[in-house]
């Protein structure tokens, strides 16, 4: 197909650096257009669910973008995962001795993470303080973002002493300077994408879709702080 | 045939208003009575800025309000002067004076907005927000501002009571000339009853919110149960004609019916028809009369028609003419006079008058 | 970003107008209207501030979907669904900004009083004419401040205008939603740029305005 | 020693303002000119309500203003009544009544609530919020509210404007006891010259924001220099004490500097006090007075000290007694009458004068 | 639940008192202060408007970190850091919410007048007892509004107190914020529950409010 399109595209808060980066690639690739709309998954959803005019929607976890499948919003056989979050643990400048060893000593200041509910880098911090066994310990002293970033934002302004935040958002910063929990402390953070309705008859909302399994995408995506180590190819 | 019904039966907030008046379509009637008796509200009613719900208002055969109908404020050609002026803050003195001009369409009949600044003397104000006028000066603007709207009617609320003797002689006569040109008629609320005897044609006496008693004003004043010629300032009312006029002297002879009274100054032309006021207390009787031995000019034989003993005084009621068929003369003499001059109704005598007693105080006109 | 601005400051004029256009009038009924849901229409106006500003927007897009009743009808209109369009935003901000605009007029429209307006009515002036030439000269202060008051906050908001208008480049991004995503991106520099540039501005309009109110002011002490 | 001082030189807004008086601490000063001329200013800077750059106020010694003080309004004891009311919208009339009362410390000399109530015919109004109130009512209140914060020093900024003659009739006696007894100082607005005669002492004549003359009411109004004198309604005022009372006839005999004058009424008691107020249209001359002839009880012979010719009319100054020493009175009648009597100054002359038009109008006192 | 309902109101009731007791001074100096700064600062009592919500919360969390300077006083002063505490929501809201107490007080002062005052002056009042006796009676639909404006505001708020707050249960966690979360979480008939008895209660609160300021007027026609 020649003839340049405009795709819209809805994408996850978290992956919105990834995401440009990806997009300027694919944009020079095919002579596309893209437009990003950067937001939280559930209020992605809700815009979904109610007319929003997106082509392609970048979930933050699986369910959302499963939902949209179930609810005939989006081509469920197209759905896949297109990156796998990492979680990383920040203070605001004490430096980080052991890893995760900060959890264990008594709470000193605020914890920071996502709110579980809205975020799957919120559960999955919550996962590892229980796989740690410390959750308890430490649940008067959580404070809870809108998402990740807000998590963050907690941190640096040195509100909070210690956060769970992507490791998307740390990809700039010395590999010293976070703890990157390990992938069995919690469950997988698997961000799923899924073309939806309106992209179905555009060539280039395919294209972007298998764009985003090339190889091609996934550095620019793994440069950004994803993984992929457990991929489920759509057929 | 009466031009202006007024028929109103309702309240006001808890305040009962009742009247009915029949008046015509033109010349002044002044409103008068107690703080409180309703004149302000009798006014609004005829303007339709108070809606009371058993009242039929006519003027010259078109209903303003009726059972079935209620004409609404601005589509009833009223001037209305507030009691508290009431300016548009917004607007300067002149957008003021300029706001019902603009709206009364095309009619060139009435005054000009410069004749209205000459007038009142707001040439100076003009350009002056209306917060920064003084009291006197923001009711020259309403004054001037509702004459301009070219009205049918004038509904005036006190609209002289801020100003100074010298404003009020200037605004009267215009606007005795101006009804008598537009021929409109003009409800006048006033406390002062110098203006009403200047002024007005017809009294209305109000009290508690009901209509007393009303009609000509030269009846009223000397109707001996009213109130008024039992009041210190008691005065009569006559109309006359200019019959000659002594430029040299400055006098003029004015005849009425009964008798010719010599006053000073000018009041119009000779044929001209005029108002005397004449001050009960200003009226002395005698037996006889010099004019070469003492300062009175006038001294009209009458008979005395009535008496009222007031306390120690005697309300004496008088006819012009030897025979008594002549105007009605109000005099009031104390009982000891009465008595000594062995003054009785049907008695004649001469009612003693000063010509400077009967000039006018505005010096225009009487 | 210059697109974003522009964006911005078309929607805010536009929300200001239309909310100064309908918030006016309303606000002289609530004012003077005899009738006694008048204080019932007057809290549902304020209701909408109660709600969380995503959560306005995210019935606003219930409501104004294209398969719900509303949204055919206003999507026929308008030849395309509200949401996600400008005109959306243009509705979102009207909405949860109308209480700003509508108090304080109605609030300067009560101080006036029915005495001016009397007098209007004695002049010759009808009810819409003393409207115009009496009432709002004499609310200017009012209206200045709600106008005020509506622009600043529909350049403030981002939650209505977020979720209804889904932060579509060109469309429905306007400056607030794009402060927003660079904090949130932790783009920080970018952001103060944006928050300074947009204080700066708004400071120079809002100050302009009650200057300009001031100057106008010839009824002080009346 | 002067207690009132009052110095203002600047403007007011691009009013000038010129006052320079000295006023003794008690007593009621009338203030009196056209609309414009700066009363209200005058009042308002005594108050503190407008701050003149270069002032200087003082009362019994107490500065109020001057070049390195300025005493706030609320901390001078000042009774202001404005020229609008200006009443508490928020308050009803007993709380507005109430509000000065409260905050003037515990002093209990003052008129208590009651006694304002029934003078102001207030009783069914104290619970009614004052925006109901009619143009009078208002007024009413706005004096009683004053009364009741028992002032030091009295500013009445015209506030009996929009009453009834019968309602100042009973207010006017009630202030002039009331600064009798509590003995402070009243400036009085107005532009009725009859309150003037009434009931001020001192008459300050403004305009064009100065202080055009001053002095006691009584050598202003005969001032020939004065425009009072020239008016159609110039009027002489005589001190004078009661010195006989005639029950029965209702007479009463007042002596005055030169000679006695029979009044109506009963205006006190014997050896009282009291003011006699003449129109000089009220008083006619004439070569001889029989008492039994004519009604008019008083023919005083007097000498013309002086006469000023004003148009057609005489302004005739006479001095009471043969020789001239006594009381001056001002009479005006026509240059016809001043010729055919064959007046000339320096001449004697009776003046002859009713009792009854020396009657007070209230009826009251004189 | 329960526990939120209540830290919501008491943060909207806590809020609206604090703002009232110093919004009504600063709209009262900006009413009648003759200085030609005066504008300037009503611009900027303004300007928080025009940042977005969450944009203010991140400058405030900036500026009140404990290793901030103001930070370390307030936290002193309170004795703890007031981000993620209820007392660094109330500064939060009172901050955002002040324009809407501030700006119809103003009006309802400036619609006033000087008049009343001198009366009251002449009256041997003072004026701060002036102010309390008269300009505030006088000015009290603006109060209200003003009140029933921060008030509602407060309670919809969620940008600036969920930023600042850090959602915690019981201390910072308020409806708003729970409404946010269930709309976003999906769960939307859990939204519709708490938006709906948000809605119906503060519609309670406002026209009860409204309805008492009328039932208190004694000055119209005034
Ligand atoms: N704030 C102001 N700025 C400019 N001029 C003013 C201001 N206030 C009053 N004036 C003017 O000053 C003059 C004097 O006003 P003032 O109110 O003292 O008059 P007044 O003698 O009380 O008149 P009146 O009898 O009509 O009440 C008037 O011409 C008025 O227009
Ligand atoms: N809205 C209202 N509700 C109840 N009573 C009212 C209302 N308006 C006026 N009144 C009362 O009605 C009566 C008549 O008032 P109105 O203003 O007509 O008197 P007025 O004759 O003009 O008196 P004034 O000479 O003092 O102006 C007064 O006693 C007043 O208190
Ligand atoms: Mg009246
Ligand atoms: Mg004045």
């Amino acid at each position: 197909s020649a003839r340049a399109e405009t795709l819209k595209i809805a994408v996850a808060a978290n992956f919105t650096n990834a995401a440009r980066g990806l997009g300027a690639q694919f944009e020079a690739d095919t002579g596309h257009n893209l437009l990003f709309s950067f937001g939280s998954t559930g209020k992605l959803f809700a815009q979904i669910k109610y007319g929003a005019p997106f082509d392609i929607f970048l979930s933050a976890d699986m369910e959302r973008a499963t939902k949209t499948g179930n609810e005939r919003l989006g081509l469920p056989e197209t759905q896949m995962t297109y990156a796998v979050g990492r979680l990383a643990l920040v203070t605001n400048g004490a430096k980080l001795q052991d890893g995760g060893e900060i959890l264990i000593r008594p709470p000193e200041g605020k914890l920071a993470l996502a709110n579980p509910k809205l975020a799957p880098y919120g559960a999955a911090a919550r996962d590892v303080l229980k796989w740690l066994g410390v959750f308890e310990q430490w649940m008067p002293f959580l404070v809870t973002g809108n998402s990740v970033a807000q998590a963050y934002q907690f941190v640096i302004t040195g509100n909070a002493s210690v956060g769970f935040v992507a490791l998307s958002q740390l990809h700039d910063k010395p590999r010293n300077s976070y703890w990157l929990v390990p992938k069995n402390y919690h469950q997988p953070i698997r961000q799923d994408a899924i073309l939806l309705n309106a992209g179905e008859n555009s060539g280039a909302a395919r294209n972007f879709m298998k764009f985003l399994g090339s190889s091609a995408a996934r550095k620019i995506i793994a440069r950004h702080g994803y993984d992929f180590d457990v991929i489920k190819q759509a057929n | 045939m009466p031009d202006l019904n007024i028929q109103l039966n309702g309240s006001i907030g808890n305040f009962d208003l009742s009247v009915d008046l029949q008046l015509p379509s033109s010349g002044v009637t002044a409103i008068f009575g107690p703080s409180g008796c309703g004149k302000t509200s009798l006014l609004r009613c005829v303007a339709g800025l108070e809606k009371i719900s058993n009242a039929r208002i006519t003027l010259n055969g078109e209903i303003w309000q009726s059972s079935e109908k209620f004409v609404r404020p601005h589509k009833r050609s009223i001037g209305f002067v507030f009691q508290n002026s009431n300016l548009f803050a917004h607007l300067t003195v002149r957008e003021n004076l300029g706001f019902g001009k603009k709206r009364c369409g095309n009619i060139q009949t009435g005054p000009s907005l410069d004749e209205i600044t000459v007038l009142f003397g707001l040439e100076k104000l003009l350009e002056r927000a209306v917060g920064r006028l003084s009291g006197g000066e923001k009711q020259r603007v309403a004054l001037g501002r509702a004459l301009l709207s070219n009205p049918e009617i004038l509904l005036l609320d006190e609209p002289l009571s801020a100003l100074d003797q010298a404003s009020k002689n200037e605004i009267i006569p215009y606007l005795e000339r101006m009804h008598r040109f537009i021929d409109i008629p003009i409800l006048h609320v006033t406390h002062d009853i110098t203006e009403v005897e200047r002024f007005a044609d017809r009294l209305v006496l109000m009290d508690g919110g009901r209509v007393v008693t009303y009609g000509p004003v030269i009846d009223m004043l000397t109707n001996s149960d009213l109130p008024f010629s039992q009041s210190q300032g008691a005065a009569s009312i006559l109309e006359g004609i200019i019959v000659d006029i002594d430029l040299d002297q400055g006098l003029s002879r004015i005849s009425v019916d009964g008798g010719t009274f010599l006053v000073t100054g000018q009041p119009g032309n000779i044929g001209d028809a005029v108002r005397l006021r004449i001050s009960a207390a200003d009226i002395s009787l005698g037996h006889e009369w010099d004019v070469s031995k003492i300062s009175i000019l006038n001294g009209l034989a009458t008979r005395i028609i009535g008496a009222v003993e007031d306390d120690t005084q005697m309300q004496v009621t008088l006819a012009l003419g030897k025979d008594g068929s002549g105007a009605k003369l109000l005099s009031r003499i104390t009982r000891h006079s009465w008595e000594r001059l062995g003054l009785a109704v049907d008695g004649e005598i001469f009612a003693l008058i000063k010509s400077v007693a009967l000039a006018d105080p505005s010096g225009k006109s009487l | 970003m210059l697109e974003i601005v522009f964006l911005t400051l078309k929607l805010a004029f536009v929300s200001t107008v239309i909310l100064l256009i309908f918030g006016t009038p309303l606000a002289y009924w609530l004012a003077r209207s005899p009738v006694w849901w008048r204080e019932i229409i007057g809290a549902i106006v304020t209701l909408p501030l109660v709600l969380p500003a995503t959560v306005i927007g995210f019935y606003l897009l219930v409501f104004l979907a294209p398969n719900s009743p509303a949204g055919e009808v206003l999507g026929n209109l308008f030849g395309h669904p509200l949401p996600f369009h400008f005109e959306g935003l243009v509705l979102g901000s009207v909405i949860y900004s109308l209480p700003f605009v509508v108090q304080p007029i109605r609030i300067a429209f009560e101080a006036m009083g029915e005495l001016p307006l009397e007098a209007a009515a004695t002049l010759r002036s009808s009810p819409l004419n003393a409207f115009f030439t009496v009432a709002l000269p004499l609310a200017r202060s009012g209206l200045i401040t709600g106008g005020v008051l509506g622009f600043a906050h529909t350049i403030g908001e981002f939650g209505v205008v977020l979720m209804i208008g889904g932060s579509i480049p060109g469309e429905t991004r306007v400056l607030s939603i794009a402060i927003y995503e660079a904090v949130e991106n932790l783009e920080w520099s970018k952001a103060h740029i944006m928050a300074g540039g947009m204080l700066g501005f708004s400071f120079a309009v809002i100050l302009l305005m009650m200057l300009l109110n001031k100057t106008m002011d010839r009824s002080r002490n009346a």
